[in-house]
């Protein structure tokens, strides 16, 4: 079976910071930021290596910041 | 003696209760009031901004376009409100997060490094309080005592035991306000 | 003692419904009123003082609920802000017909249609001249502090218990929302059984043993009766003319000219009289505090002894009209007004009185 | 006619004092009368006059004040659900029973029906569903059959374009706040009598504070469906019956299941 | 050739409904309008010309049926009597603010409340000064007879869609229930797709490949913007006064006193005026045809000439206060009005008229 | 991050372009956007954005236009159905959707809800059942759940004093003239691609004229319920869920039974 | 068994000749008179002798114009 | 020429569809007509009138409360409508039902027995048209072939048949008319 590498891209400034995403993430590689954009929110972060692209956070960011790659590997 | 002052920042700056614990001090001084905040969409909008009257006459309009005192939180305030202040008026503003500074010379600008100060302190939450001290050590118009009984009012009494903290800040605040530019 | 309190215009009207004896309120959430309802649950005051608070299914039920409980003899309100006050027509007009007392805030936003959630006056035509259909009056009065929003409540409800018909607080958003010093009056009794069946023989709440038994309606089919009614009601509406008006007036003893303007508006037309006396400008302020019945006399009479009149508002020019009906071509009335929840400027309306007037 | 018999002592049956001696302005057979007349011999018979406050809107019922003979509020239309809800939490200790017809119940007033019936007011509701604007003279109400003619479905009612016939009263059964809800008719003796048993229960409930009443009958409009009276009687029977079935639909707050 | 009809004005209304083209509508039944519906149900104009008729399930679904209608480019109406449009006037107030072109039909009851059945014209005030809330105006026309309660439909139409605005129909029971004869204009196509989207290009009815797509709102939440908008909506109205209005004179050349009446009460007027005449007093007639605009420019030239004006109404006084603006105190603006239905006779209002001005 | 990943061929997951660049008004975590994101999602995936026109009244989402990339229609308080109605008549070849709250459908709209959905209008309703009125504040709602503190309930919702909380949707679902009924949420991305696929399928099925399609959207609103987003959603799940089970509810016009 | 003797009182001038009572009587007693009262309607009359004092005719009467009287014999 | 009518009687006597027939033939001969009924509760009550004005000229009021003709078809409408015809005006009426006669001496008044007649000639749905036809002796403002299109217009195809009967029962009032009082 091929396996899949994945990425993702948020838009940083766009981003409200509810967090909604994290729980979401299957390999746990995404956190919220300790610096704020220029809204004053947190914003998420890709920051282990294990994004899948499985696409499950950008389904439930009710902001639609979030953009997914994949490609099999 | 009428004192025309706008407070504005961001929402969660404690804007609006910083006004509300001003106004109900000058009633317990028995002087008129008014507190005038902006709101609905202005508000989601993230900034908050509101109008305190303290006068010992009768107060006609509590909406106004010039101000003896602004306190300023934010650069989008500062924006909107450093050409309010009468000449010969007073700002006062906390320069965290300002990138362009006041520059007008007709008025007393003053700065006051409360959200500093309020971290230093461990209590953003008196952030606020820490402002209000500015302001009172400039213009002395309610004394401490107001202070702490419209303190008294405007809290559940659940916080009551925040007060000597929120006062504690009001002094702190009073001795780190600094002159930038003094008429 | 004196019993001072900060309140926001929504709160003091609401904890004046409380003190003033109410039975009832029935409303529905709108900015920027929803904290009358809001500090009105957070009381009790079915606690307090046995009063009933209902959050109905929308303002078209709220005003029939009024009318119901109205119809039975309690003193109830509602209030809503602007779309929702549109929605109550039919009601007020039914309400207004049958001759029940009871209370309706409006808390004015900017309109027309959705709008914004800011202060304006533009629903002066609808409170004053009829928004719903036929004739008819309702008692407005407009206040212009948080202490007024408490006061008024209470006189309200008076003077709709007097002449047996609505009344209405034309407030707005602004006056809504700020907050300043309101002595709070005491606890009024609600009225009790015997109280109600004295001072509301009509009321229909179980038809007593061996009397006639009552009914409230706003039909009359025969057009003769219906017309009858109709004489009755302006009669009434005369007499409510005849006593009732309220207004304030500042500086116009000397004065050349004279701002009217009401409730929040006039509050700017005093810093603006400031302004203008300290230039030596002699201007005056009449503040209509009953909008119907509408402060004609002195309007008219000063309309001898002046150069002109300004009418200030917060609309596109509705009281002007009254004013100019009142003035009857005597002196000009000009109009200058702020729509959309802007307020005009205390210095915006000294420009302004100059400018008309060539000062 | 046996003039002998005529006497106080063997009297079964006369009109109750509580309806008025107004003419009734209904047309000749509206089924109408009858549903005063038995909603206030309930009345009388439980000697609750003093404490009852009826609530009638528009519709030909509009004057029921007119007839029963007791304190009455005339609501605009579809409203007297909110009038009946304020006037029973303002008077606690009072029946409140509103009288509505299906344009009035099921159409203008469809949110303060349902909300009425959601929270559970402790009123009696009483629904005369005759399947068409009477009053107005003949319009296609909410509950009229498909098909059937009316002034605004001269062609009869066509579903697919003019919606289906609500069943408002299975409707409002599904919620909590109804405790008891039948719907009923009054062309036939028995059908009366059975009516009123069902009135008399509904407010002997409304003293127990149970929640919604509710009491649909199902009756003729002859002038608005165009018969005579018998003769609507019938059509009734065989048009409207099957689709507004008679019988209990929820008692003590549960539905009947079939 | 003429198509010459007998018909009843409720009838000529959907008849000219029809013919003028409309593409919706929207209605609950009320008495004295239901035959505008029942014409239009049995008339089947979904086959003669494709037009939609529905029966809401009220007059706040209908008065927001007509709103989501115009708001997607077609042209749409609906019709009531005085209860039903006063539960119209939150949707209304929304049409006029998104700048909705549409038509409203008020057949005037007497009122207030649920009132009676008869003719009246109590409802001037709702219609001319806005019974919703905010500043805002319906562009109002007042048939008098049942050829223009057919003219004026399509009239009304014209008006509204040259204006993007709201127009009412202010006609009352008697007009919508008498027959005279009509001469029936052609059937006017329904605009083709093309037509609305070169005439309504800011119509919300999928947006085009490529395009902007579109959005009707009346929410304008920053007040600048809500200000800016009504200050749009003012000039408007002007342009709208400027423009469009339409009254009729009768013997006003030599008049000494002039009967100001508009719709059924004009007509009593004008045979008021072959009494008068008959006696040797010269009496004039000043029929508004429209209400908004108000001839105000008109009645305010004869207010130079004549020595007094009396305004004929089925109310208890409304247009009165346009007329006194207009004349602005120069001659005494005198008022007669009946009530609940009652309908003034041409002798009783020559019987006032001398009277009043001591002929 | 992979920066070279990040190229158009690996691209599996973006906003759709039928959502604006205005940034959302909605509170951190609100599940308006996603909501939005789906329904503008479906219309792009069908290529139907040039026939489909929106309707949204007063709620948070009044806004929904400055977002939704396609012809808008701002309604007044509970009336976007009576707009729907008028648009699918006069426009019986495009889609049209209304999408509403639950103080909007279910409180002031009542009756223009209960009348869409029975005359069958070949719309597509989408209900946002957040359980409080969020635009307002924070006051009750029609579906505020038993003892539920809101702005206008702060010691809880008392059923006994302030009604049941209404389920609207096994209402509508009674009803003849509506054909596809089910309840789902956006919380979780399961939770997500499943309602997207109800969407979906209500907007093919509007296509074919068969009636309402409704789909009831449960949601947080954090905000109102003074909650931090995730946390919303857990107790959206424990206490929302059991009252508003998810699930579909009438499918091909046959309502499930369980 | 007891056998029940009844008998009707019309008022006629109320009477609106709806004819709603005519088939419910069980013994067939009642009829719509030729003549018409004052409001121009053809009323119901007692016509026959067996009347039981069954009620039916006055309980469906929607005007309210039937007193009844009943009597063991 | 203008004719200012008013026919009064029940409902149910044909007396708004008389009134119809005539405005429309008062069409057909290119007159000015109106026609305006009493409509509502005042029609549940079981009376029934409507004021008819046919005229050479633009037609004013619709509205009139003086009338040069009055047709009464019952006692209720004699007592409110005999003293509303003008002085030298017409009265007619159907003796049928009426109690208390009329008694004006400065009008023309005229009986005319439809009720028996329609019986008589056993189309009581005819009645209205002998009213109709004895008006019409008395004022020929109409001609019968304008009557005749005025059916046609007003009756539904259908019912074209009964045309004839109509015509007949017009010509049969126009004969069976008599003189009461004639000034
Ligand atoms: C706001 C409003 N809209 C419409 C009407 C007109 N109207 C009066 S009663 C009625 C409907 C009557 O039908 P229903 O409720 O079924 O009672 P019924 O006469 O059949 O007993 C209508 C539409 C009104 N009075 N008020
Ligand atoms: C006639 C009228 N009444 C009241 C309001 C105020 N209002 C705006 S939105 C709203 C309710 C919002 O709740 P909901 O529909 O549940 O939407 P949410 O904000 O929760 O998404 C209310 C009461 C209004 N705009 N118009
Ligand atoms: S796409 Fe999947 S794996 Fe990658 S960050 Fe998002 S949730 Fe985690
Ligand atoms: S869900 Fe979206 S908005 Fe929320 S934190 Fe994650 S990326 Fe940011
Ligand atoms: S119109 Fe119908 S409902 Fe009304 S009284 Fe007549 S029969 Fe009864
Ligand atoms: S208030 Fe509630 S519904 Fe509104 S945006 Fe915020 S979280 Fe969402
Ligand atoms: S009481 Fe019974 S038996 Fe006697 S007339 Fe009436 S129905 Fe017939
Ligand atoms: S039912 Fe009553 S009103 Fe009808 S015919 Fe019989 S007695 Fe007369
Ligand atoms: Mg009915
Ligand atoms: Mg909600």
């Amino acid at each position: 079976m091929a396996k899949v590498k994945g990425t993702i891209v948020v838009d940083t400034e766009t981003c409200k910071g509810c967090e909604v995403c994290i729980p979401v993430c299957p390999t746990n590689v995404i956190a919220m930021s300790a610096k704020v954009n220029s809204k004053g929110y947190n914003y998420m972060n890709l920051v282990g290596e294990d994004c899948t692209g499985c696409t499950n956070c950008a389904v439930v960011c009710p902001d639609g910041v979030i953009t997914v790659y994949r490609v099999k590997v | 003696m009428t004192e025309e002052i706008i407070i504005a920042g961001f929402g969660g700056q404690g804007v609006l209760s910083m006004g509300k614990i001003m106004a109900y001090s000058g009633i317990m001084q028995n002087q008129e009031v008014s507190w005038m905040p902006s709101y609905g969409p202005e508000m989601r909008g993230g900034t908050a901004n509101v109008t305190v009257i303290i006068s010992d006459d009768r107060i006609s309009s509590p909406i106004l376009n010039k101000y003896d005192t602004a306190i300023i939180l934010n650069q989008q305030s500062m924006d909107k409100f450093e050409s309010t202040v009468k000449p010969g008026g007073m700002l006062i503003y906390d320069p965290n997060g300002i990138s362009r500074h006041p520059s007008r010379t007709d008025i007393n600008i003053y700065q006051v490094e409360a959200a500093k100060q309020a971290a230093i302190m461990k209590a953003s939450k008196t952030f606020n309080m820490v402002v209000l001290g500015a302001f009172l050590k400039l213009k002395p118009i309610i004394n401490l005592e107001n202070i702490e009984k419209g303190l008294k009012k405007s809290l559940p009494e659940r916080h009551y035991h925040m007060i000597p903290m929120n006062i504690d800040a009001i002094n702190q605040g009073s001795e780190i306000v600094k002159a930038i530019h003094v008429l | 003692m004196k019993e001072l309190r900060l309140m926001k215009g929504n709160e003091a009207m609401a904890e004046a419904a409380i003190r003033a004896g109410f039975d009832g309120y029935f409303g529905y959430p709108i900015t920027p009123q929803s904290e009358v309802m809001e500090h009105l649950q957070k009381e009790r005051p079915a606690i307090r003082t046995g009063m009933v608070v209902l959050q109905a299914e929308s303002e078209v039920a709220s005003i029939n609920m009024v009318y119901g409980g109205a119809a039975s003899g309690k003193n109830v309100l509602t209030s809503s802000s602007s779309p929702g006050i549109s929605l109550m027509q039919e009601g007020i007009s039914y309400i207004a017909a049958a001759e029940l007392p009871c209370l309706i805030i409006n808390v004015v936003r900017g309109g027309p249609g959705l709008g914004d959630i800011q202060a304006a006056q533009s629903d002066y035509f609808q409170a004053v001249k009829g928004g719903g259909h036929g004739d008819y009056r309702l008692i407005v009065l407009a206040p212009s502090s948080v202490q007024e929003c408490s006061d008024f409540v209470k006189l309200a409800l008076e003077l709709a218990n007097k002449y047996n018909n609505p009344a209405m607080l034309l407030s707005d958003g602004a006056i809504g929302q700020m907050m300043e010093k309101v002595e709070l009056f005491p606890q009024q009794p609600r009225w009790t059984l015997e109280e109600i069946r004295k001072k509301k023989p009509w009321a229909t709440n179980g038809r007593l043993f061996n009397q006639e038994r009552h009914i409230v309606t706003s039909l009359h089919l025969i057009p003769e009766k219906l017309e009858a009614h109709n004489n009755h009601l302006q009669a009434k509406y005369k007499e409510i003319e005849k006593n009732e008006v309220r207004y304030e007036e500042i500086k116009c003893d000397d004065a050349e000219y004279i701002i009217v303007a009401y409730g929040l508006a006039s509050r700017t037309a005093q810093k603006t009289l400031q302004l203008a006396r300290a230039e030596g400008i002699k201007l005056g302020l009449i503040r209509p505090i009953t909008l119907f019945p509408f402060p004609k006399i002195p309007i008219s009479t000063y309309a001898e002894k002046v150069k002109g009149f300004l009418t200030l508002e917060m609309s596109a020019g509705q009281m002007v009209e009254d004013v100019r009906l009142a003035v009857n071509g005597r002196v000009p009335v000009e109009f200058y007004g702020r729509t959309g929840g802007m307020l005009p400027a205390p210095d915006e309306v000294l420009a302004v009185v100059k400018n008309v007037f060539k000062i | 006619m046996n003039i002998e018999m005529i006497k106080p002592e063997n009297l079964v049956y006369t009109k109750t004092k509580l309806m008025t001696d107004n003419a009734l302005s209904y047309c000749p057979g509206c089924g109408h009368g009858t549903a005063h007349r038995i909603i206030m011999e309930v009345i009388d018979e439980m000697g609750i006059q003093e404490d009852t406050i009826g609530i009638a809107p528009v519709g030909c019922s509009v004057l029921a004040y007119e007839f029963m003979n007791i304190d009455m509020q005339e609501a605009s239309h579809g409203r007297a659900p909110a009038l009946a809800t304020a006037v029973k939490r303002l008077w606690p200790d009072k029946y409140v029973f509103s009288y509505q017809g299906d344009g009035d119940l099921a159409a203008i007033g469809t949110a303060e029906t349902i909300h009425a019936c959601n929270r559970g007011e402790n009123i009696v509701m009483i629904f005369i569903n005759n399947g068409i604007y009477g009053m107005t003279g003949g319009q296609m109400a909410p509950t009229t059959l498909p098909n059937m003619k009316t002034a605004t479905s001269p062609y009869g009612r066509d579903v697919k374009e003019m919606g289906h016939p609500l069943k408002m009263t299975e409707l409002i059964a599904q919620l909590p706040g109804t405790y008891y809800v039948t719907r009923q008719a009054v062309h036939k003796p028995a059908n009366v009598r059975k009516t009123k048993k069902a009135i008399r229960k509904a407010f002997e409930l409304s003293k127990e504070n149970v929640g919604v009443c509710f009491i649909e009958i199902v009756s003729n409009c002859n002038s608005g469906w165009k018969m005579r009276p018998n003769e609507a009687n019938i059509w009734m029977e065989d048009n409207m019956f099957p689709f507004f079935p008679l019988g209990d639909i929820k008692v003590d707050g549960q539905l009947i299941t079939k």
